[in-house]
Order: C-alpha cells, then structure tokens, then sequence
C-alpha cells in the first residue's frame, strides 16, 4: 500500500477505515453524501461535483442556436410525420393480415416446418430455425450482447482503487438496512426463478423459450439476489472473474462449435452431432448445448449490466 | 385492406410515435424509450405478417409436421433475435446517460451541448 | 470446394473467437495478442486476394448444412477480395499509428476491452463485406455501432462521451429505418438472402405490383445506411465524433466504419434491387444530388473550421458526398469510380487523423490550425506523412486522389449531359475548395514565422511504431496511385460477378 | 380473438401517447414497462409463445430494471446537488 494510513486524514479511505474501527455515526451523514456522487476521478479533467454548472440562462443563447432547434424540431416533427404517414399507407396496401397465400409463406417458410424436425432435431420449429438453418444470425446476435456488455464495462466500470473503496462503503452502508420482506420473499422466489429458467434453457428445443428467454429469466433471478441479499452475499459468487470466465467460455464455445458445424456443411461432410431420438433432452444435436452457452451469456450479461449500473463493479 | 392490417397499421403508428419521441425529445431517457418503443413496433409488425389465421404456433404436437398445420416460424426467429439487439442498444445508451448526469448534472441533450461547450472554452 | 474457400469464414469466425478471449488477458498479453490477430487477419486476407484473383469468378459458401434459400449463405468474390485486404491494412496501420495516444487516454485496464471491441469491428467488417444475407448484415451492422459507440467514448473525456451519445441516437434511428426496410422486404418477397430476393423483386417490379412499397423499401434502406455513412443531410454527428475521439478511433471510425456501410450499401443496390429498379425508383437521383450537394457544403464548411481535427472530419463529409455521387450516377463506370475512391479516400483519412497526434503535440498541444505553424519542423515525418494525404485528396497525380478523379471523369463522358454538366463543375468546385484548405494546412505547416524560430530545433519524440504506421500509409497511398491501373481492373472484374 | 388484440393495442398506443405526453420520468418506464407485458401478450394471440417468454424476461425484466436503476441514480446525484446548495446557504449564511 504506496499511500500509508493517516488515521486522521480526510482522504476517503481513512475515514472508511475509522469508521470501521471507530463506528461514528456523525461520519455516517458524511460518508453517504460524499459515496453518493463519486467524484468523476476517472476523467481527466474531473469537474469537482461541490460547483454544479449555473443552469444556462435562457437569454444566454444565441438567436443563432434558438432559431437553430426551431427549425431543427420543425423540420423533424414533419419529417417524423411524412414518414409515419407513408408507412402507413403502404402498410395499408402490403399483402393483408393472416391469410395463407401471402408472399413471405412460401417454400422456405414451408421446408422449415415440414422437415424441420427431421433435419434439426429439435420440435421447437422455431428453435431449430435459430440455431441450425439461419444460425449465424444468432452468432452475431450473442455477440451484440457481448459487445454491449464490453461498452458498459468500459464506459461505468470505476477504475481506481479509491472508488471502489468507496462503492463497497456505500455497499456496507445499505447492506445494513435490508428490508425483511424482500428478503423471505427473495428466499422463496429465487429458487423458483432459477428452476423455470434452467428448464426454459434445457428445453429450448422441446417447448417454447430457449437460451435468450431462458438467460433473462436466471439474470432476473440473479438480479434479485442482488438487491435482497446486497453485494456482500452477492459477491461471493458473482464477480467480474466469473463474469469474464463464463462468457469467454461460453462464446468461444458458441463460436468454435459453429464454426465447426459451417465448416462440415460448406464442404458436405457429415457433422458429428447427429439429431439422436427426437423429443429426448439432449437429443437435438448441437441445439441443447448452444442454448445452454447462450443462456450463461445473457444471463451474466444482464446481470452485469444491472450490477454496473447500481454498484459501478460486478 | 385497412380493416384487415390493423395490426400492422397500429405497429406503424406506434413506429411513428416512437421515432417522433426520438428525434423531438431532448430528455435522454425520453429518447431511449422511444428507440425501444420504435423496435418494438418493428417487431410487432414483423410477427403480425409471420401470423397465419387459423394455425397453431410452430411446435410439432403429435407428429403432424403438414406445413398447414402451424404459422411461419422465420419472423418469429427474427423478432427474437432484434428483442436481444434492442435491450443491448438500450443498455449501452443508458450507460451513456449515466456518464453524461454525472458530468453535466442534466439529462437535456442540448443543454448538455451548451455545457460541453462552454466547458471547453 | 477447396481449403482456401473457406477463408471467408475463418476471417469471420477468428475475431469473434479472439475477442471473447480478449477480455481474460491483461495489459501487454492483450495488446500482443490483438496485433497478432489483425497481422493474421491481414495475412489470411492478402492470401484470399491472391487465390480468389486466380479462381476468377465468385462463389458462395453455404454457412451450414442446407443450400441458398434455406440456410445462410456468404459470397466471396474479386471486388470483396479487395476491399478486405485494404480495410485490414488500413485498421492494421491506424490501430499501430494511435496507440501511442490511445494509451495516454484509455485507462491501463480499459485498454483489453478497448481490444476487444477493435476485434468485433473486425469481425462486423468481414461479415458486411462476406454476407448473402440482409438480416445477417443487419445483425453485424449493430454490433459495428456499438462497437464504433464504445470507441467513441473510451476517449473517457466529458465530450467524448456526449459525442458518443450523439452518435448513438443517430445511428438508432438509422438502424431502425435500416431493419424496417429489410422486413418490408421480407414481407413481400419471402426471403432474406439476397439474390432469391432480386428474383422476386425483379418479377414483383416486371408485374408492377406493389409499385409505391418497393420505393418505399428501396428509400428505407438507402436512407438507412446513407445517415450511416455520414451523407451531407446527416452528418450532424461527424464532427463530435471524430474530432473529440482519441486519433485512433477516429481514423478507424472514418476509414472503416462508414466505408463499410457504404460497401454494403453498394452490394444491396448490385445484388438486392439491380440497378435498373434503382433507376426507376428515383432514388439514384436523390442520391445524386445528395452527393453533389455534400461535395460543395462539405468543403465548405471544412474552410471555416479553426481546429484542424474538425477541419479532416468535415472533409470526409465532402469525399462521402463523392462517392455517393458516384453510386448516384448509376453507371456501371460510376459505381468503379465510387469503389475506387472509397478505398482512397480510406486509406488518406486514416492517415490524416493519425498525424494529427504528433501534429498536435508539435504545435504546443493546440489543435488549432493557427498555432500549426512551423509544426512541420518540429516533427519531420508526420508533416510529411500529412502533406501526402492533403495533395492525395486534393488530386495530386502518383497518388491515390488523382485516379479516382480521373475515373470520375471516365464515368461521366458518355452518358447524358444532365447528369455530365453538373457533376464536371462540381469536381472543378470542390477540388478547388480541397486546395484552399489542404494547401493552406500544409503550407503554414512548413512556414517559420519570426517568433518561431527558436522553437526550430525542439524535435517531437513519436515511437517506432508511429513511424512505421506513417510510412506504411505513404506507401499505400503511393501504391494506389503506382499501381491504380491494375486496382481498377481488378475492381472492373470484381464489380462484373458482384451482382 | 380479434377484440381481444384491439384492445392491446389501443393499450399500447395510449401507453405511447402518454410517454410522450408525460413530464416525470418514472411514470414512462412504468408505462413503458406495461406496454412490454401487453406486448407480451400480444405474442401470444399471434401464435409465438418464444417471443413472449423472451419479451416478458427481457422487455419487462431487464430493460425496465436497467431504465429504474438510471433513475436512482440521477436521483443520487439530485440529492448530492441539493445538499450542496444547502451547505452553501449555510455557510453564506453565517459569512453576512
């Protein structure tokens, strides 16, 4: 530790830690308030929180810039409405609602479903559509998550040390005023929740729901342990090592294995996941597996992104 | 065709409503709702079209696999894939607006832009 | 189908795999490991160049057990070859040449995620350039935009942030008008892969039904991807963007991330709608004109700019307008000339943003143009690196500006005045902006004023790998204008099996 | 069936309108948030049960939590700005 522990210094760290050994209430007012708003520190040029920007006059802008948004709103306000009003219009003439001889039923749509449990395996059509025949939409689409996941850690992440410090200080501090109901009502649901995501993961091919549905269903419950039960109880399982170990596992797995499978059918060689006994669990192929990679990954995705938001690290 | 699109016609609406909250609205949380609600109106015109009256949802029940026993499962595929893409766009604009309070004490794009400018000069 | 056929997808499949393991490593790993990447990448592309010149012609490689209409599909051909191994090249150098100043402003353990998102753009890059299919390009549109988001803003500066955000809302928009084309689309033709839509849609247009829904399609998505790509009525977020992300990012931001909304752009007007229904739908023109009108306002505006980082980014407004003046033409000889200045334009921007880093740190930390002056004295090789990229966009010959100036020319001979006319004294016009504010930069870099002249020996200190960077992008930019005859046959020949 | 989907939509362009039409903020992710479940349901009645799990957990769960948690945290930082007005008062106050 480079910076030695002034017990009086004003420093953050210092006082947390007489609080700590000291427990003064009146610090408590003080280590709220300043916990609240961590200071920018990360930035640059840090704008101290103690002088909020005056509020800009209205006479402080320019004719310029007022009659800039003017026309700005005006110029939107029609464009938004033109756009509206030929949509619907075409909407209005495009092949109607519901009936069989539309364009779009055609023999894609109509291969997918006659022989799509046969080919894929899977009895969920739709399922088998995602992860075999159009799959590398779905590639893509975890790793739009993942890339999301990557923006939110970079842009709320707190960097130094000090301000994670403090955001376990401000951690403590709620920690202390759990309420009761969340918890016993937490105690009951979480383990419900869990078990319909996992059976909405495993049995993604067999009834509806699959990796997407079944990860946001297990982030929600994650999500409410972590407001029950605080970070503490929280942080034992679920921090940023186990986020980067689960999702460098998962996608890597996710992408390797597509890329196996692109591989074999590009040069029509037989893959070694066959579609096994229809109906079973694991019996689609490569299909249970792939929901279960996607499901870990949405599922630490989302909960990191609430983590980040609240606490600034998972 | 009016009567019988009247769930595309409201997903259109709904589009218009949303992408006008987009560009009017100064407010950043406004502006992320209203992205959402623009590719929910997507979506829910994209489904609209994969729905075919009469016909049960694509899960193959008791061995019918007949083409004109369940709905086209491609739009359902798609909407599912663009629901994950919405939440994604949406949580990387919220940290923006997260960053950008914490900065500039205000959620007004534009007061943000007045703010950001005369923080520079 | 033989090994090397399947380099499209390995160039796919590679940075998706690196970036999910880039976030486990640390500090020089990462770095080590991303260049290793890109090297590879750039590599593996060159050699497809190579083998796909001699293969001749195009083909398309089934992603999955099931053929064309059923699964999905990518197509590589000559054209896409190309654009590949110069959008490498260029990511490889600007990502070298920035990361002197990338590690002053991302934070030591931001700099993996920083990575990682440089190998999504990658990885987003190929898709666009490989892929059959319009909800695939979709899909990997968004990750380029949050990708592009996250470098925007890994800058960590308060105005890097509302840049980011800006361009976030832009592109949102954009996206939203992008997908609602491509499920219209799909709403009347029944499918997403490009070329059983072209099919459908050529018989759709030949019967004449849903006249005023094809316009419609074909608006949405030109719209979609044009607000994109930073044409003149929307540019509003180019400025922000570039000018307040770190030189890296905006060089990758300008050279690649509208470059490949424009190339796929280019591949949905080729392969979706042909060109003849781009013709009749009217839109051409209205890209046409949209073209002309950001060539002039374009340069313009960048003659008014103080700060030399804004001044390059309102350029790039101005040579976006020429390409999309090029597509507008609508000629096949139009569309070469558009393709040609997309990888010139490419390869100069990157540079430019690159040499603003030493450039800035020459002039006393000051991105004004004013305090440039004597700059070019004080660091020797960026100076020279940025008078290259000012008189390649102004149209120097030998290089890569003044063929493609050349093919505009070419492209506007034989076809009917209303469009020649207009399109001559617009490339007149604004080649003589591009001077006024190229030269003018270039010249106070190497003019001494009184009070400068102790300054004269101060030498700024760039790395080694900034060094190279620059002579790299020199020697690109000399290659394009050496060697632009043999490009702009194999540009011909890709464009003849794009569609 | 038909009446049923009507009236869901009707719901959800008035939750729309009345985003727009709103000034406090919690109100419309709560508008928002009920417009997902009624879109949820909307799924159903077009025959995608996928889509609705995967709305109600996702459109619902997550996007309306991340849109809360926002919220609370502008508020934190609301009430750093107010007790810091208060601290200035007070300290002007005592200087005159």
């Amino acid at each position: 530790m480079a910076r030695q522990l002034d017990p009086n210094g004003q420093s953050l760290y210092a006082r947390f830690s007489r609080y700590l050994s000291e427990g003064d209430d009146r610090l408590d007012q003080d280590m709220i308030r300043e916990v609240d708003a961590p200071p920018a520190v990360h930035d640059p040029e840090p704008v101290p929180p103690s002088a909020p920007f005056p509020p800009v006059a209205e006479g402080v802008k320019t004719r310029h810039t007022r009659v800039a948004t003017v026309a700005y709103q005006l110029i939107a306000m029609l464009l938004t409405a033109a756009i509206s009003m030929l949509l619907i219009w075409t909407t209005a003439k495009l092949p109607s609602f519901g009936d069989a001889q539309n364009p779009a039923h055609n023999e894609v749509a109509r291969r997918y479903v006659e022989n799509g449990m046969d080919e894929t395996g899977s009895v969920n059509l739709v399922t088998g559509m995602i992860l075999d025949y159009r799959a590398f939409d779905t590639l893509g689409e975890s790793n739009v998550l993942f890339t999301a996941a990557c923006v939110v850690l970079m842009l709320l992440r707190s960097g130094s040390r000090e301000e994670r410090i403090e955001i376990e200080a401000d951690e403590r501090m709620e920690d202390r005023n759990r309420d009761e109901i969340l918890q016993t009502a937490a105690r009951v649901l979480i383990p419900m929740i869990m078990m319909f995501g996992c059976y909405v993961i495993l049995n993604g091919h067999l009834s509806p729901g699959g990796g997407f549905s079944g990860g946001a269903v297990i982030g929600a419950a994650m999500i409410l342990y972590l407001n029950a039960f605080g970070s503490g109880a929280s942080g034992r399982f679920l921090t940023i090592r186990t986020f980067r170990f689960v999702s460098v596992l998962a996608l890597s797995f996710y992408s390797l294995s597509k890329a196996y499978s692109f591989f074999t059918g590009a040069n029509h060689l037989p893959s070694v996941f066959t579609t096994g006994v229809i109906g079973n669990l694991f019996s689609a192929g490569l299909i249970p597996y792939l929901n279960i990679a996607v499901g870990l990954v949405v599922c630490f995705t989302m909960y990191a992104f609430f983590a980040l938001f609240r606490k600034g690290d998972i | 065709m009016i009567l019988t699109n009247y769930a595309e016609i409201a997903a259109m609406i709904l589009f218009g409503i949303g992408l006008m909250l987009l560009l009017l609205n100064k407010n950043m949380i406004k502006k992320i709702i209203g992205f959402s609600m623009t590719d929910s109106a997507i979506f829910l015109y994209l489904a609209a079209k994969g729905y075919i009256s009469g016909r049960k949802a694509p899960i193959v029940t008791d061995g019918v696999t007949s083409a004109e026993a369940y709905i086209n499962p491609i739009p359902a595929g798609l909407v599912l894939t663009g629901i994950v893409v919405s939440v994604a766009s949406s949580a990387v604009l919220l940290a923006l607006t997260v960053r950008l309070y914490r900065k500039y004490h205000t959620l007004n794009l534009d007061e943000i832009t007045d703010r950001a400018r005369k923080g520079e000069e | 189908m033989e090994l090397w056929q399947s380099l499209p997808l390995v160039s796919i499949i590679l940075p998706l795999f690196s970036a999910a393991v880039m976030i486990v490593l640390r500090g020089k790993g990462a770095r080590a490991f991303c260049f290793a990447v890109l090297g590879g990448e750039t590599l593996l592309s060159g050699f497809f160049l190579i083998k796909i010149r001699a293969f001749g012609q195009s083909y398309t490689y089934p992603m999955g057990h099931y053929p064309a209409p059923f699964g999905n599909e990518i197509r590589a051909g000559l054209f896409e070859a190309i654009a590949l191994f110069f959008f490498m090249l260029i990511l490889l150098l600007s990502l070298a040449g920035g990361l002197h100043k990338l590690e002053e402003h991302v934070r030591k353990e931001r700099m993996p995620l920083y990575y990682a998102m440089i190998l999504l753009m990658t990885a987003s890059l190929s898709a666009q350039i490989f892929t059959n299919d319009l909800f695939t390009s979709y899909v990997f549109v968004e990750i380029m935009t949050l990708a592009a988001a996250g470098l925007i803003a890994a800058h960590g500066k308060g105005r890097a942030i509302l840049a980011s955000a800006r361009y976030m809302v832009m592109n949102m928009v954009a996206s939203s008008l992008f997908l609602l084309g491509i499920v219209l689309l799909y709403d009347l033709t029944g499918h997403l892969l490009m070329s059983p839509i072209r099919q459908q849609v050529a018989a759709l247009a030949a019967e004449g039904q849903y006249k005023l829904a094809l316009i419609v399609v074909v608006g949405l998505i030109t719209v979609g991807l044009s607000i994109k790509s930073a044409l003149f009525p929307f540019h509003s977020w180019v400025p922000d963007a570039y000018g307040t992300a770190s030189p890296a990012s905006a060089a990758i931001m300008s050279g690649l991330v509208s470059h490949a909304y424009l190339f796929l752009l280019m591949k949905i007007i080729y392969r979706v709608f042909g060109t003849e229904l781009f013709a009749v739908t009217g839109i051409e023109n209205v890209l046409f004109v949209f073209g002309l009108a950001g060539m002039l306002i374009g340069s313009i505006v960048a003659i008014l700019q103080q700060d030399l980082k804004r001044m390059i980014a309102y350029s790039s407004v101005a040579q976006v307008g020429y390409i999309f003046m090029g597509i507008g033409l609508g000629s096949r000889a139009g569309m070469l000339a558009a393709a040609f200045h997309l990888l010139a334009h490419a390869a100069c921007k990157s540079m430019l943003f690159i040499t603003t880093d030493a450039l800035i740190r020459a002039s006393g930390g000051s991105s004004d143009l004013r305090d440039l002056r004597g700059a070019g004295f004080r660091a020797r090789l960026t100076a020279a690196a940025f008078a290259v990229g000012s008189i390649s966009m102004v149209g120097f010959p030998f290089l890569g500006g003044f063929p493609s100036k050349v093919n505009f020319v070419r492209a506007v001979i034989d076809i009917d005045p209303i469009h020649r006319i207009p399109v001559l004294i617009f490339l007149v016009l604004s080649t003589w902006l591009n001077t006024l504010y190229f030269l003018r930069a270039v010249i106070s870099l190497y003019t001494m004023g009184k009070q400068d002249q102790p300054r004269r020996e101060e030498r700024v200190r760039t790395g080694i790998a900034y060094a190279l960077s620059l002579a790299g992008f020199i020697a690109l930019n000399a290659g394009l204008g050496l060697f632009s005859q043999r490009i702009i046959n194999g540009l011909l020949s890709g464009l003849s099996m794009f569609s | 069936m038909q009446i049923l989907m009507m009236i869901l939509l009707i719901f959800v362009l008035a939750g729309a309108v009345s985003v727009a039409l709103t000034r406090n903020l919690l109100t419309a992710a709560v508008v928002f948030m009920a417009q997902s479940l009624a879109l949820s349901v909307i799924w159903i009645l077009l025959e995608s049960p996928d889509l609705s799990v995967t709305e109600a957990a996702v459109g619902t769960g997550i996007d309306s939590l991340l849109l809360f948690v926002t919220l609370k945290k502008i508020r934190e930082v609301d009430h750093v700005i107010q007790s810091e007005k208060e601290k200035e008062e007070a300290r002007h106050g005592q200087t005159t």
